[in-house]
């Protein structure tokens, strides 16, 4: 058995089940780290395919930009307020997993069956490696054949970034972001000990932005404490 | 290029993550003494003469300790947060060339572990990845300041990592290359105008780039003044509150490690890797160079720790996307600029 | 690509694929379908990569560049989207969402 | 000189942005003074111009501005060139246009709208020196507009006046009919010759004199011409676009004098004449030029003889003259028609401003029954007028005469019988002036005041206006000198290198062009000759036997006298009792007061069919069919859509689960051997 096989056994195997693993967690944290490890190894298939400039976009863009993004929103959001695990209906469920695996099939059919290429292209390996690597190859194609098509993409990215800015950006200008009205919370169960405590335990605690912030108290009217003993003052 | 066999590719990989970690541990040594002096203090003194060992017995130390797990803590999360931060650490020295090939006992040599096409950028991916491992732990330790410290880390790399990687983009357009080898070995030829030796050096041509990187690297390794997450005046210890033990211990190394990975980046993106006068003809010169090299940024880094102050969190979002980020752009097109104007593309 | 034949990764990119497809169609949490999402053009991504190194020609792995960037353009505009709705309606269940119906 | 040639046109377009700009917070009355310094100064370069025209026989000026459109072969320079027909055109215009701006500093001083009137003025003048320097098609059009523009504005200067409104709009829109002819004339010009320059080895001219060579059919030439001709006709008030220009006698009497009268009227005639070398290939439009011209000149003159209003009467004078100078140019006869243009000018621009000085007088007062005795309240105004009707109605020696006798005779010289026709009809027209010109003097002048002393203070006007009228009472009364001796005078000679480059290129033309002649002919050969004795004398017109011009000068000055002693018989003897006439003759007299029915006429036939056509557009095209179809589809998506919206549960994972089926059909269709439908 050849080496690359086996890795590429290996590597799909680890990325399939982390795939798997995001679908089924009940917990939304764990799928977004599963689909991180799930995206790594998509880079390593990236890389045995010849693409390591792919690779490292994947690693940089997917796993570095876009899911962390998505784990702030995930740990930011109030978990009493996010749905843990929460499933479609049973009808919707079944058809859905049904229809899953009929189009499995029949995509398995079509690659056994109806798999062809046309003509092969000049861009084999050692033409590519004669250019300086994949890099260079495909940073020449980029800025020649698809020149139009690079240009609007970075379109679409600051159309993306001015969008993303306005859906995130409160009605009015300055006014603080609503979400965070009552408190930080962790996106899974705490103090398993204790489920009395944890039942009384963020509602009950001081939040951390409030509407009103209550002002700070006149000068004349602060006591001054001149403190011989700090521990006199200090309460708990 | 020089193919060698892999068995000796095995042999340098091993010497170079050994010498890495045996350097981290004298890292804490040189820091811990240069923040004495620079304190009028003398630092450790006990462990050995001038306090030599003392890595031994931190490590001793750490080792020996509770391994606690917090009540409520994501078990298999928090087990495996910190391997992540060393393993990345680790693994993205990978790509950093010591010296070009060397012969030794008639038989060619690399002195590095593997030539990737997109080294440069590999690094870069690593150091993303690598966020994981703090973000993540930070949520599985169940405790609110970690978390804090934990998104801010995130959000603090992921703003900077942007910085670090468009301040090198003026050294890809000049070199035309993302290898790190072939950038040192550019580096390595330097411009003659009649009698004068010019050094090729990227800190000459890139001055600007170099300042940045300078910063976005302090901020990506989340040290002072970039030290939020895990800011002890506010955060308690950020996103490792919780973590004791060997669980502690491989942030810790995996931290000093970074910082190394950074000066060596550094050293071979900007100073030109291991060159300097007499590196051409002995390659073990060339290694003593780059040791000292890492040794002026180390100080660098600890030098800052010494004198500032922290920022406050959104001056430190400000200063990255309003101040270095339009610098690194500018930087970009005047770069890109003065490369068509040299190939007579334009004027 | 060694001897390995391109089939084998199709095969991997139809199951990743039908996997991202389950998951929008089973689950209801806004954000776990949008991981599904990636997760499925990720797996276009593994084959148009694949096809362009069987055909020796760079024009899949220039669309997968493309792909990516809006990709990212998407995620941009898509969290913010859900952290809007999650602003106003308080959940990020999908089957909540259906003021439009009526 | 022609390194300065674009001062002619500047200073007033400088005058019309301070004023437009500043009149009316900064320079306020100064405006006046700043239009009439920058006429002045246009005036003296003209005059430079003209010196150094005069010095060489054939000399042509010629100043390059820039390039407005360079756009592969359609090129199209602003370059001004003068040459003896333009030196002319420039002198009346500037001569004209600085005498009415000092008259009008004295006629508007009460008029709120006085730095705008001195807006606009230069504007005009702008536009009608550029009109007369361009040297090409296309930008004589775009000034050809800029002057109905300028044209609109004054007239509707008043625009608080609903009756100035529609006088604007009127001749706006009757002007518009004929620029339609005009621009399809420039586009049919450019398709034919591929340029729209005059001059040059490539330009129009010269090409159209080697039509044939160029294998462009007599037809195309004649199309060209006709078309011009139809823009000609809006602008110089011909039949059937001469509406416009009674209406327009709503502006005020300063911009009828200039605008209506002297300068704007006359681009038609200019036009035709700059472009006669068109015309020279196309024997078919000449005597459609004429016969219109001939026809106008009756037209006018019988709606003049029957109308109270002073304007108007003047009004239809100057139509009644533009058809004079048009028949004279349908004849061959240019150099007659640019003289008439230009003692036209001056003795019509008097007229008007007398008209306006009278009204100053009599408060406003236009109608002629309502006026008399005048001619002891206001002397200047008096004298200067009667020396301008003298002019108008041909008696030697007053400019008109002369003028006028030479477009007549010109006409009769022609050796077409259309020529001949014409000549009649002007004899007729002529006798018609006089009677209606001594009419107007009688009635406003003479006899006793037929209005009420106790309300109104006829009183002479001061000195702004009064000086121009004595200064213009000069070239109205003296000016025909310079072509005398009829034919041969100085005025002929100088205009000569223009109009004599025709017959050497025309001969070889002439042989196509005798084919559309209405001479009978006797064969083909006599034919030909005869056609080549007719360009002869159309062109040099010194064919024309001393005999014959005397003969037509006695004629002439006979029917002039003649009509003035039938109008002072009828309106201060009393002899002849008008009544009396226009009972006897009731039909015809209902046919000349009513302007020949012809406004009717256009508004039943022209105006409401359209009317009519439009509003069943909007009623049943629009509203119904149109309207209808889209409400209609609306209606039908929304029935189906009711009926769809069923199948919208609102939940997201349905529309996905939609989407996942769709898939799965398609998949399976392809795998099920349909697959070369995708293909």
């Amino acid at each position: 058995m050849p080496w690359d096989l086996i890795f590429f056994y290996i590597i799909g195997a680890i990325s399939v089940l982390a795939a798997l693993g995001m679908v089924a967690s009940p917990n939304p944290i764990h799928s977004g780290i599963l689909l991180v490890v799930c995206f790594l190894n998509v880079a390593g298939i990236f890389v045995m395919l010849g693409a390591e400039f792919l690779a490292i976009v994947q690693v940089i863009v997917y796993t570095g930009a876009i899911l962390v993004l998505l784990l702030f929103v995930l740990m930011l959001v109030d978990p009493h307020e996010l749905p843990s695990f929460y499933l479609a209906q049973p009808l919707q469920r079944g058809v859905g997993v049904l229809l899953g695996l009929i189009l499995l099939l029949e995509i398995g059919a079509a690659i056994v069956t109806q798999t062809q290429f046309g003509p092969k292209g000049n861009a084999t390996p050692a033409n590519i490696a004669a250019m300086g690597g994949n890099v260079q190859a495909l940073g020449s194609v980029l800025q020649t054949n698809y020149l139009l098509a690079f240009e609007v993409v970075s379109l679409v990215l600051i159309t993306g970034i001015i969008g993303a800015i306005v859906l995130a950006v409160p009605e009015r200008l300055g006014q603080r972001i609503g979400t965070l009205r009552s408190t930080i919370s962790l996106g899974h169960p705490r103090g398993l000990d204790h489920p009395a405590a944890l039942m009384a335990g963020p509602r009950n605690e001081t939040p951390i932005v409030t509407k009103e912030r209550k002002a700070p108290e006149p000068a004349a009217v602060r006591r001054l404490v001149m403190a011989k003993d700090p521990d006199d003052f200090t309460s708990v | 290029m020089a193919q060698e066999p892999m068995w000796l590719t095995f042999i340098v990989a091993f010497i170079i993550m050994n010498v890495l970690l045996v350097g981290m541990a004298y890292t804490t040594w040189y820091e811990r003494k240069v923040l004495a002096a620079m304190q009028d203090r003398l630092g450790p003194t006990r462990s050995g003469p001038h306090g030599l060992l003392q890595p031994l017995a931190d490590a001793v130390k750490l080792l020996g300790k509770e391994d606690l797990i917090p009540a409520g803590a994501d078990r298999v999360l928090f087990f495996f947060a910190p391997l992540v931060v060393f393993v990345a650490a680790l693994v993205s020295v990978a790509v950093i060339p010591f010296g070009g090939t060397v012969q030794i006992g008639g038989r060619a040599v690399n002195l590095y572990a593997t030539d990737l096409n997109v080294g440069a950028l590999f690094v870069l991916a690593i150091g993303s990845a690598g966020v994981y491992g703090i973000i993540v732990g930070a949520w599985a330790s169940a405790n609110r300041y970690s978390l804090l410290g934990g998104l801010r880390a995130a959000a603090q790399v992921i703003s900077y990592e942007l910085v670090l990687g468009l301040s090198l983009v003026g050294i890809f357009i000049i070199t035309g290359s993302l290898s790190l080898r072939e950038i040192m070995e550019q580096q390595q030829r330097s411009i003659e105008i009649g009698p004068l030796h010019i050094s090729n050096w990227f800190i000459l041509s890139q001055p600007l780039a170099f300042v940045l990187f300078l910063i976005a690297a302090v901020a990506e390794t989340n040290r002072a003044p970039f030290d939020l997450p895990e800011a002890e005046t506010e955060l308690v210890s950020g996103f490792h509150t919780e973590y004791s033990a060997f669980r502690f211990s491989f942030y810790f190394l995996g931290e000093y490690i970074n910082m190394l990975v950074v000066s060596l980046f550094a050293s071979t993106l900007f100073l030109g890797g291991p060159s300097g006068p007499g590196s051409e003809k002995y390659w073990g010169l060339g290694l003593v160079w780059l040791f000292i090299k890492v040794a002026v940024f180390m100080f660098f880094y600890i030098w800052l720790r010494a004198t500032l102050p922290r920022f406050r969190f959104d001056q430190l979002m400000g200063v990255a996307w309003k101040v270095l980020l339009p610098l690194a752009l500018l930087n970009i097109v005047i770069t890109a600029f003065i490369r068509l104007i040299a190939n007579g593309q334009i004027f | 690509m060694g001897h390995l034949g391109v089939e084998h990764y199709l095969f991997l990119s139809a199951i990743l694929f039908i996997i991202g497809l389950m998951g929008v169609l089973v689950r209801r949490n806004l954000l776990i379908i949008f991981m599904c999402v990636e997760l499925m053009m990720t797996a276009v991504n593994i084959s148009l990569v694949a096809f362009g190194t069987a055909t020796d020609t760079l024009n899949g792995q220039a669309f997968v560049v493309f792909t990516v960037a809006v990709a990212a353009a998407e995620a941009a505009v898509g969290l913010g989207i859900i952290l809007a709705l999650s602003r106003r309606g308080k959940t990020v269940d999908v089957d909540d969402m259906h003021s439009l119906r009526d | 000189m022609e390194h300065y040639l674009f001062l002619i046109p500047l200073l007033p377009l400088v005058a019309f942005v301070i004023n437009l700009l500043l009149g009316r917070w900064v320079v306020k009355h100064a405006s006046a003074y700043i239009a009439q310094v920058a006429m002045f100064g246009s005036w003296v370069v003209s005059v430079l111009v003209f010196f150094d025209i005069r010095g060489s026989s054939d000399k042509v000026l010629e100043q390059h501005l820039f390039t407005w459109i360079p756009s592969g072969t359609f090129n199209v320079p602003v370059t001004l060139h003068v040459d003896q027909l333009a030196s002319i055109m420039l002198l009346v215009v500037t001569t004209v246009s600085t005498l009415v701006f000092v008259y009008s500093k004295g006629y508007m001083a009460h008029d709120g709208g006085f730095y705008r009137f001195f807006a606009y003025l230069p504007l005009f003048a702008f536009s009608m020196l550029m009109l007369v320097l361009a040297n090409n098609l296309l930008l004589l059009y775009v000034f050809w507009e800029a002057v109905g523009l300028c044209s609109y504005l004054l007239i509707g200067f008043w625009f608080r006046r609903r009756s100035a409104n529609e006088a604007a709009v009127k001749a706006f829109v009757v002007n518009r009919v004929g620029d339609v002819g005009f621009g399809l004339g420039i586009m049919l010009t450019f398709w034919t010759f591929g340029t729209v320059d005059f001059y040059g080895p490539d330009g129009i001219f010269a090409k159209a004199a080697n039509h044939a060579a160029l294998g462009v059919s007599g037809g195309t030439m004649t199309a060209i011409a006709l078309l011009l001709f139809l823009g000609a006709c809006g602008k110089s008030a011909q039949f059937p676009l001469h509406v416009w220009l009674p209406d327009a006698m709503e502006g005020p009497t300063p911009v009828s004098a200039l605008i209506h009268a002297a300068t704007m009227v006359t681009a038609g005639v200019y036009m035709v004449a700059r472009t006669h070398p068109i015309y020279l290939q196309s024997e078919s439009a000449l005597v459609v030029v004429a016969l219109i011209g001939a026809f106008t000149s009756f037209l006018a003159a019988t709606i003049a003889l029957v109308q109270y209003d002073l304007k108007k009467v003047i009004a239809y004078s100057t139509i009644s003259q533009l058809g004079y100078m048009v028949f004279a140019l349908g004849t061959g006869a240019w150099v007659a028609a640019i003289f008439h243009l230009m003692t036209h000018a001056f003795f019509k621009g008097l007229l008007f401003l007398g008209a306006g000085s009278v009204m100053h007088g009599m408060h406003d007062e236009l109608d002629m029954r309502k006026m008399g005795g005048l001619r002891k309240f206001m002397p200047i105004t008096f004298w200067t007028f009667l020396i301008a009707s003298f002019a108008n109605a041909g008696l030697i020696p007053f400019a008109g005469f002369w003028s006028k006798d030479e477009a007549i005779v010109g006409a009769w010289a022609s050796a077409s019988s259309v020529g001949k026709l014409a000549a009649v009809v002007g004899l007729i027209t002529a006798f018609l002036t006089a009677l209606y010109m001594f009419r107007c003097v009688f009635m406003t002048f003479f006899k006793a005041p037929r209005f009420n002393p106790e309300a109104i203070h006829p009183h002479e006007s001061g000195a702004w206006m009064a000086v121009p009228l004595v200064i213009l009472a000069v070239p109205a009364a003296l000016i025909g000198f310079i072509g005398f001796p009829p034919e041969n005078g100085p005025f002929q000679h100088f205009l000569e290198p223009v109009f004599e480059q025709a017959p050497a290129q025309t001969t070889h033309a002439n042989e196509q062009a005798s084919l559309y002649t209405i001479q009978e002919p006797a064969t083909t050969r006599t034919a030909i000759a005869a056609a080549q004795a007719a360009t002869a004398t159309e062109t040099h017109e010194t064919h024309v036997s001393t005999a014959t011009t005397v003969t037509f000068g006695i004629i002439s000055t006979i029917i002039a006298v003649s009509g003035i002693f039938v109008a002072y018989l009828t309106y201060i003897t009393g002899t002849i009792s008008a009544t009396a006439i226009g009972a006897r003759f009731a039909p015809l007299y209902q046919l000349f007061v009513n302007k020949w029915y012809l406004d009717e006429i256009y508004h039943n036939y022209i105006t409401m069919p359209f009317y009519n056509f439009a509003m069943f557009l909007w009623r049943i095209v629009d509203v119904k069919i149109i309207d209808g179809t889209v409400n209609g589809v609306a209606a039908l998506i929304g029935a189906i859509s009711q009926r769809m919206r069923t199948v919208q549960t609102g939940l997201l994972a349905n529309y996905a689960l939609g989407i996942a089926l769709g898939m799965v059909i398609i998949v399976g269709i392809y795998l099920a051997g349909f697959s070369t439908l995708f293909r």
